[in-house]
């Protein structure tokens, strides 16, 4: 008869839980003395169909890696098929990859506010951001066809023009949010008990942030300007002006802070591509997708989600199909041995306030 | 013959004979210990009126009597004890040196009983010393290890004891007489300083039985390692004595009226005990040491309706007095059953004994309830007066600590019933049954015991007032059955809320078991909503460790007092008072002796230039 | 004789059914006002009533003793007995019930009773979310209870009674509501009242994201229902306890609308806009201002 | 009064509160979980129909499988279903409930939800829009009205086909008993 | 565009190492390829030498032909800016790699999954076996002989398509009584 710590699971079943996961915490009081993650819930074997499926078949099952932010997937994708085949892409259908990934960035952020303040139990946000995320729903509605799935970015250019007055309508949109960030400000941003519960928790600092291979906006909440745009540019991120926001209180505080200046740029940037789009074709035309072979080769493409840096390895043997498709989520690193380092000595108050504020996702990890 | 020395015989040659029996036969011995709990019993409530009893031995003459407020202490020495006696057969079985343990057993009954029938200093001496030393080989009785604690125990007695003969000698230098009388007349005509050293004195040697704050160091451990039969007894009757004392002390010689704030200091003194030891009972792990705690927290309250001396308050005092013997007599029997039963005490182990032990169960929540001042039990018959009398008589920050560590309360009494009883149920203690019937029939008595003088506080009001009225020198104290009065004028009635909490609570019940019966199924608690998860063995779902961390977490600074003792050197002592007594857990005698007196010289210091007023 | 009995009963039924009725449709109109804050249409003001058919109507109830079965039944105990002793409207325009014996100390123990064998109940579970929400209740009740009985000291102290009714009169005798007679008692109360109505920031028993709605966890159907009810019952409770205490009380039923829905309105969108805080924080929370304010509020009813 | 039509008004009014007071659990199974808030917030407002979020089982009527089921997310999936308390539905939401979607050569997910869980309704689409979800729960209050919604009476009825099923998926069977 | 920081690490990595291969593949990429044996000092070098702190990814590829897995370790230097592939071979039975949880902590959740999917051993790597599978009886599934599909005939149910061919949208809309308008008819079949 030892005594024991108390077992409580988070998840999967779980108001707190982000998606479907789980956390097993062993509590000493309400102290977390050890977590333990456990991923795989949401294990569809994508890997292994998309050895099934020809060049672009794979495309359409690429949204479907993560749910809050497919297109910056679509688009590791066509890159990285487009790097292996050195295919060209237009000039316009680059300036509209890229607002599409910057407007999908902006829902995710939306998502986010909706996560973070669920979770700490401020309920109004996510039922206002989740409203306001609708209307960017409705412009990828408009040019996509679908709401959360888009199947827009493919090898070569994106699959749709813009419509007609799309421009004015992403502008109005923009406006908007804009207006919008004001009240999200004061409601949490400026709400002492917000500050309260947010300062100084699940802190991860500098040395341990770069250790632990920490990407996006935990890493920059720690004072490391490190951004895959700015990095390792793509698209047209090279052509536009925008900052990388950073912090020094490596909490979810500061995380907090950096996502909200994040936002900020995101509008702009939209803004700017707008201001600068050139008219022009869209896409290249593939070939039969029955035939259509890659040449042998690899490419390993990144790009910038909002939760961080998410990468795609892709291996061609010359076939109609590929060798090999895998993926780096982002939350890769974070939900699985960080999370169950980070939660030690937190309060069980704090768990699905840091996972959000890590943004973990679990479909990214076990795809 | 006297009534009076009947009792007393029996429960000395009760003593005696239990210690003889021991060596013929077990059986015998149990015979006797029942008779000789028993029998006090029948013997003093049938008796109406005791005569008194007087001769003179050695030169001194004693006298004894059984004053009014005796009466009432004595009433729970009988009960309390005739109920532990009974209790600790089935509970001592299989244990060596049992006649041993009943002749001290005895003994201390019989000393408490001679301590509340003396009218005479030297026989109230005696039959002390003869409590302290069979409670200290009781305490000890567990062996070797318990050695530290007892000599903790014995030392504080001895000082205790020691200020009480020195009391005694300058009384009766001063009056040249022994009689307890003699001395509360003589009392008023003393020097000033006479009257603070002997009060102080007297407080002090009072003070450790009832664990007053500063000197509350050797409760916790001495009623926690006990045998817990004793302890029903320990805690509930023999820290009495003690306030049994100091109501003395402080009401007939009038300290309340006359040394204001040396009664306030008493009165503050009394309501620190309460909230620190309540903060300190809810973060203990072991059952027996959180009854321990909440005993020294108990008395806190006892001290501080004692110390603020309103007829009110008194009668609060008083009551809470007679009600925390019963309901922690209760409590200590179930620790002693579920110890017996389940093997531990430790409520990081303990768990889930309801649907083995739902008799114990029923005993622990209705004591607990009383404990926690909840209607319509006996325990918010006290608390009542206690706050009515203390907002009436001005003392608001006083009541605000008593509610905070009343409040406080309620988180270790539910950690009593959730430690024991509830959460998770486990393979460890499928094998633990229901207690036998010798000690569930102690425990149920109390149960009904508590639930009657809930409803009907008259039971014990009419002897407290009576023992007001006359002898105490309280005017025209009026009791009723079942109605409480305030000093406003406002009056509540026990017996409409019993019955609308009763028949509320009869008729939701009904609905709830009746409503869809055929639906309503039991199931294990390993059948619980795990978040989805499946339950798995190798997990354990039980919440024990640390239970109160969040309470711990907001009352840091207070519970830091008890951290930087540890660590604290003596310098930090002298500035702090808390911080000082950590130190006494050193186990060291020196720091004991240097606390001592510096407890007296700020007793001295804080009443000296107050009394002189 | 006979006829008294009656009486009582009927009074008992009334003002049961009467606080259960508005408490429900309180809560309902909470969740519209939330619904309506939040952008949204949000379900019609009735619905806590169908929600309330439907868990009395699910066919099956788990429970894991006997305790548990009979947690609710305590709440009820605190919430329908609270309501008795507690004078609905003003001095003979309602039923008297009990109010005579309402003391106000006394109340303060039976609002506890509920929780504590609710407490017990969701012991029983097992679950260790519901043993963790419990601790935290009972941590954040030693936090709110010191400026709420700060405040009631004050009052006594004031009045020179212990008597609901009898506060109630007096404040009608003086013509001025103790709330401006004694200002800083009602805000230690309205503070302490925060924690008592348990909306965010103080939410923090059965926060959904931290603990699953923590010691309710366990309890569906005729349970839940049940607690749903004594809710409904007790808020109606405490707000008639504020009103009476700190308003002046109610000449009719319009006017207990009122002011209730006025007072219940403060918490509710203070919640709206405010996080749930951590319960050692929560805590700290009454122990700072209002504590603060409830000395105030003493040291004013001594001087004044 | 006679005993079968009093009988048939409670049941009347017990279906009515039971279709407007849908308390649905809250677990993301799959990625249709993404809908969910948007459908429970402020634009498509779920809440006003009567819907709303609950944290545990215990609590639950509805148990929503938002998408794909992994073997793994299925044992948890049963074991909550498991707890609920009757009455109770099942809705499959999306096509990968269906008949397995796009997954249907994938060795991790399950195809045929209604051979594992008694399902009440499906709602199609990938992913289907918070208004079809709005409308396959209008279409679940309507099944609940008319009394056919009785998928955890065929479970209780068909428990051993139900347990063969899911035991063929999930190897490592430990969960208590379910006899309600 | 300027490659010459390309240049230059590729130049200290062949110094250093014998590199069987190595290319740059564009900006922010170089690719090498080394022995097995030379892994481990060659990513301790990179990372404690040249700074590259931050492993972006380990993939694996299994040429199953050639009867070996290739795996790709893949750190990122953030002041660089470049990201190394480095490939290594090593035999597809009994697959073995050396164990570099101590080089980067983040590779402990990548290895975890190599060796739960791949089925390669990382000796003296501590770390719970189920990962992502449950219960995994099978061989890893990731490996390219093992076959999915036949998996999931044997072990899932399969719904049988629908033999009339119908069109779902007019079904659905015969059924509710429901009027398809005109502007839809044209995407019906």
């Amino acid at each position: 008869m030892r005594e024991k710590t108390t077992t409580l699971y988070l998840g999967p079943q779980h108001p707190g839980i982000t998606g479907n996961m789980m956390v097993k915490l062993s509590l000493k009081g309400d102290t977390i003395v050890k977590a333990k993650t456990e991923v795989g819930y949401l294990h569809r074997a994508f890997e292994k169909l998309l050895e099934k499926r020809n060049w672009l078949q794979c495309f359409t099952v690429m949204c479907r890696f993560c749910v809050p932010e497919p297109d910056p997937m679509e688009n590791i994708y066509a890159r990285a098929v487009e790097e292996i085949e050195g295919r060209e892409v237009p000039e316009r259908a680059k300036y509209i990859r890229t607002m599409v990934l910057e407007l999908a960035r902006l829902q995710s952020f939306l998502l986010w506010y909706a996560g973070q303040n669920g979770s700490a139990g401020l309920y109004t946000v996510p039922q206002w951001s989740v409203g306001d995320r609708n209307y960017i729903l409705d412009l990828f509605e408009e040019l996509t066809g679908g709401r959360i799935y888009h199947m827009y970015t493919w090898p070569g250019g994106v699959r749709r023009d813009l419509p007609e007055g799309f421009e004015s309508r992403v502008l109005k949109v923009m406006d908007y949010i804009e207006k919008r960030q004001e009240d999200y400000d004061r409601m949490m941003f400026d709400n002492s008990i917000f500050q309260k519960r947010a300062q100084g928790v699940g802190i991860i600092n500098k040395e341990k942030a770069i250790e632990w291979g920490v990407v996006g906006a935990p890493l920059r909440a720690c004072g490391v300007k490190s951004d895959i745009r700015i990095d390792e540019p793509y698209e047209i991120y090279d052509k536009l002006d925008f900052i990388v926001p950073t912090q020094e209180g490596a909490d979810v505080w500061a995380r907090a802070l950096v996502r909200r200046a994040e936002f900020k740029q995101s509008i702009s940037i939209i803004r700017q591509i707008i201001d600068k789009m050139p008219k022009g074709e869209i896409y290249n035309k593939v070939p039969n997708p029955q035939k259509w072979t890659l040449p042998k080769g690899n490419a390993y493409v990144r790009a910038e989600a909002v939760r961080g840096e998410i990468g795609m390895f892709l291996q061609s043997d010359g076939g109609n199909k590929p060798r090999r498709v895998h993926v780096r989520g982002a939350a890769y690193v974070h939900a699985v041995s960080l999370l169950e380092d980070v939660l030690v000595g937190q309060n069980v108050s704090d768990v699905s306030f840091i996972m959000n504020s890590l943004g973990t996702c679990p479909p990214e990890i076990e795809r | 013959m006297n009534s009076l020395v009947i009792m007393l015989l029996i429960y000395f040659a009760g003593a005696i004979l239990v210690y003889a029996a021991n060596k013929f036969s077990a059986v015998l011995r149990d015979v006797i210990v029942v008779l000789a709990g028993l029998l006090p019993v029948a013997l003093f409530f049938s008796i109406p009126a005791f005569e008194a009893f007087q001769f003179r031995i050695a030169g001194f003459d004693l006298f004894w009597d059984l004053g009014s407020l005796a009466y009432i202490f004595e009433a729970l020495v009988v009960v309390v004890g005739a109920a532990s006696l009974v209790y600790a057969i089935s509970y001592m079985k299989g244990k060596k040196n049992l006649g041993y343990f009943y002749m001290n057993f005895f003994l201390s009954l019989g000393s408490m009983t001679g301590i509340l029938m003396s009218q005479d200093l030297i026989s109230f001496f005696i039959f002390w010393e003869i409590m302290t030393w069979s409670s200290y080989f009781i305490v000890v009785f567990n062996g070797y290890k318990t050695n530290k604690i007892g000599l903790t125990y014995i030392f504080f007695s001895a000082l205790g004891a020691y200020a009480m003969l020195t009391a005694i000698v300058m009384i009766n230098t001063q009056t040249g007489s022994t009689m307890w009388n003699d001395f509360f007349i003589a009392f008023a005509g003393m020097s000033s300083h006479y009257q603070l050293l002997i009060s102080i004195l007297f407080i002090f040697g009072f003070g450790v039985k009832a664990a007053m704050m500063p000197l509350h160091i050797w409760a916790a451990d001495a009623y926690s390692h006990s045998p817990m039969a004793y302890t029903a007894t320990f805690s509930g009757v023999l820290s009495k004595m003690g306030v049994y004392g100091l109501a003395l002390v402080m009401i007939k010689l009038a300290l309340v009226s006359n040394h204001f704030v040396f009664s306030q200091v008493i009165a503050w003194l009394g309501a620190v005990t309460a909230a620190l030891a309540t903060i300190y009972a809810l973060i203990q792990k072991d059952i027996r040491k959180l009854l321990a705690y909440s005993s020294v927290a108990q008395l806190g309250y006892i001290i501080t309706g004692i110390a603020v001396g309103t007829a009110m308050s008194f009668m609060a005092g008083i009551y809470l007095a007679v009600l925390h013997g019963l309901f922690k007599a209760a409590l200590f029997m179930v620790a002693g059953a579920v110890e017996k039963q389940a093997g531990t005490t430790d409520m990081h182990k303990l768990r889930a004994l309801i649907r083995k032990m739902p008799l114990t169960f029923i005993t622990a929540m209705v004591a607990i309830i009383a404990l926690a001042g909840i209607p319509p039990l006996g325990g918010f018959v006290g608390k009542w007066m206690l706050y009515e009398s203390l907002i009436g008589s001005n003392h608001y920050f006083l009541v605000i600590v008593i509610f905070f560590s009343s409040t406080a309360a309620f988180l270790y009494a539910y950690r009593f019933l959730y430690g024991i009883f509830l959460g998770q149920e486990e393979e460890e203690f499928a094998h633990v049954k229901e207690a036998p019937l010798m000690m569930l029939i102690p425990m149920l008595f109390f149960t009904v015991l508590l639930i009657v003088t809930g409803t009907f506080p008259g039971i014990i009001l009419g002897p407290v007032a009576n023992a007001m009225n006359h002898g105490m020198g309280f005017r025209g104290v009026q009791w009723e059955m079942s109605v409480l009065t305030n000093v406003y004028g406002d009056s509540i009635h026990l017996s409409v809320i019993s019955t609308i909490v009763v028949v509320v609570f009869i008729v939701f019940a009904l609905f709830l078991i009746l409503k869809g019966r055929k639906g309503t199924r039991y199931v294990t608690t390993k059948d619980i909503a795990n978040s989805g998860e499946p339950v798995r063995p190798e997990d354990n779902y039980h919440f024990a460790l640390d239970f109160y961390k969040p309470f711990e977490r907001a009352m840091a600074p207070l519970y830091r007092f008890k951290m930087s003792e540890i660590y604290g050197n003596i310098s930090d002592g002298l500035v702090s008072f808390f911080q000082f007594t950590r130190r006494l857990y050193s186990g060291n005698g020196q720091t004991y002796v240097y606390y001592v007196l510096l407890f007296i010289v700020i007793l001295l210091v804080f009443s000296n230039q107050l009394i002189n007023r | 004789m006979m006829g008294d009995i009656w009486m009582t009963l009927l009074g008992v039924l009334v003002t049961t059914l009467l606080a259960f009725v508005t408490g429900m449709f309180y809560m309902g109109a909470s969740r519209k006002i939330t619904a309506r804050v939040q952008n949204r249409v949000g379900p019609p003001i009735y619905q806590n009533f169908l929600d309330l058919i439907k868990l009395q109507a699910k066919d099956t109830a788990i429970h894991h003793g006997w305790m548990q079965l009979l947690g609710p039944a305590f709440l009820m105990v605190s919430a329908v007995g609270s309501l008795m002793f507690i004078p609905v409207l003003n001095k003979g325009l309602f039923f008297e019930n009990f109010t005579a014996d309402g003391d106000i100390i006394f109340l303060l123990y039976l609002m506890v009773f509920g929780s504590l064998g609710m407490a017990l109940g969701a012991g029983q579970t097992g679950n260790p979310n519901s043993a963790i929400g419990v601790t935290r209740g009972l941590t954040q009740m030693v936090g709110f209870e010191i400026p709420w009985v700060m405040a009631i000291v004050a009052l006594i102290l004031q009045y020179h009674t212990t008597n609901i009714a009898e506060i109630l009169e007096a404040q009608h005798r003086s013509g001025v509501w103790s709330m401006f007679a004694n200002p800083y008692a009602f805000i230690a109360a309205l503070l302490a009242a925060f924690g008592m109505f348990r909306y965010s920031p103080f939410d923090i028993v059965g926060a959904p994201a931290e603990l699953a709605s923590g010691p309710v966890s366990e309890n569906g159907g005729k349970f839940l229902g049940t607690m749903m009810s004594s809710h409904a019952v007790f808020a109606f409770v405490k707000l008639v306890l504020y009103v009476d205490l700190f308003m002046g009380g109610a000449d009719n039923l319009v006017e207990l609308v009122i002011k209730t829905f006025g007072l219940y309105l403060i918490p509710l969108t203070y919640g709206m806009v405010n996080p749930r805080y951590r319960t050692e924080q929560a805590v700290r929370y009454f122990y700072g201002w209002p504590t603060l304010f409830g000395i105030i509020a003493i040291l004013y009813a001594v001087f004044y | 009064m006679n005993d079968k039509n009093s009988q048939k008004i409670v049941d009347v009014i017990k279906n009515f509160a039971r279709k407007h007071s849908l308390f649905v659990l809250a677990y993301g199974t799959g990625c249709g979980a993404i809908e969910i808030p948007a459908t429970m917030t402020s634009r498509y407002d779920a809440e006003r129909f009567g819907i709303r979020g609950a944290a545990t089982p215990r609590q639950a009527d509805v148990l929503l499988i938002t998408g794909y089921l992994s073997t793994k997310t299925l044992k948890r999936v049963i074991r909550t279903y498991e707890q609920m308390q009757d009455p109770k539905y099942v809705i499959g939401f999306g096509s990968c409930t269906i008949n397995g979607g796009m997954y249907w050569d994938s060795y991790n997910t399950i195809k045929l939800l209604d051979m594992y869980l008694p399902v009440d309704i499906y709602i199609n689409g990938c992913m289907p829009r918070p208004e079809a979800v709005i409308e396959g729960f209008i279409g679940l209050q309507k099944l609940i009205a008319a009394g056919k919604a009785e998928g955890a009476k065929k479970y209780k009825e068909n428990l051993d086909w139900y347990r063969a099923n899911q035991k063929k998926v999930i190897k490592n069977w430990v969960m208590p008993d379910y006899n309600w | 565009m300027e490659l010459h920081k390309e240049k230059q690490l590729l130049e200290t990595l062949q110094g250093v190492f014998q590199l069987k291969s190595g290319e740059i593949k564009r900006r922010h990429r170089i690719e090498v390829e080394v022995e097995k044996k030379d892994v481990v000092p060659l990513l301790l070098f990179v990372k404690e030498k040249l700074g590259y702190k931050h492993l972006s990814h380990i993939s694996c590829v299994d040429w199953i032909e050639e009867g070996r897995f290739e795996l790709i370790y893949m750190p990122w230097s953030h002041q660089e800016q470049i990201l190394i592939m480095v490939k290594v071979s090593i035999p597809r039975d009994a697959a073995e790699m050396e164990n570099i949880d101590m080089i980067w902590r983040q590779a402990n959740t990548y290895q975890r999954e190599l060796r739960e999917m791949f089925g390669i051993e990382f000796p003296g790597f501590v770390g719970d076996y189920d990962f992502i599978l449950e219960d995994w009886e099978d061989i890893p599934p990731m490996r390219r002989d093992f076959d999915t599909e036949a998996y999931v005939k044997d072990h899932y149910f399969e719904r049988p398509g629908r033999e009339d061919a119908k069109d779902v949208r007019t079904e659905i809309a015969k059924r509710s009584g429901e009027q398809i308008p005109d502007f839809a008819k044209k995407y019906s079949r």
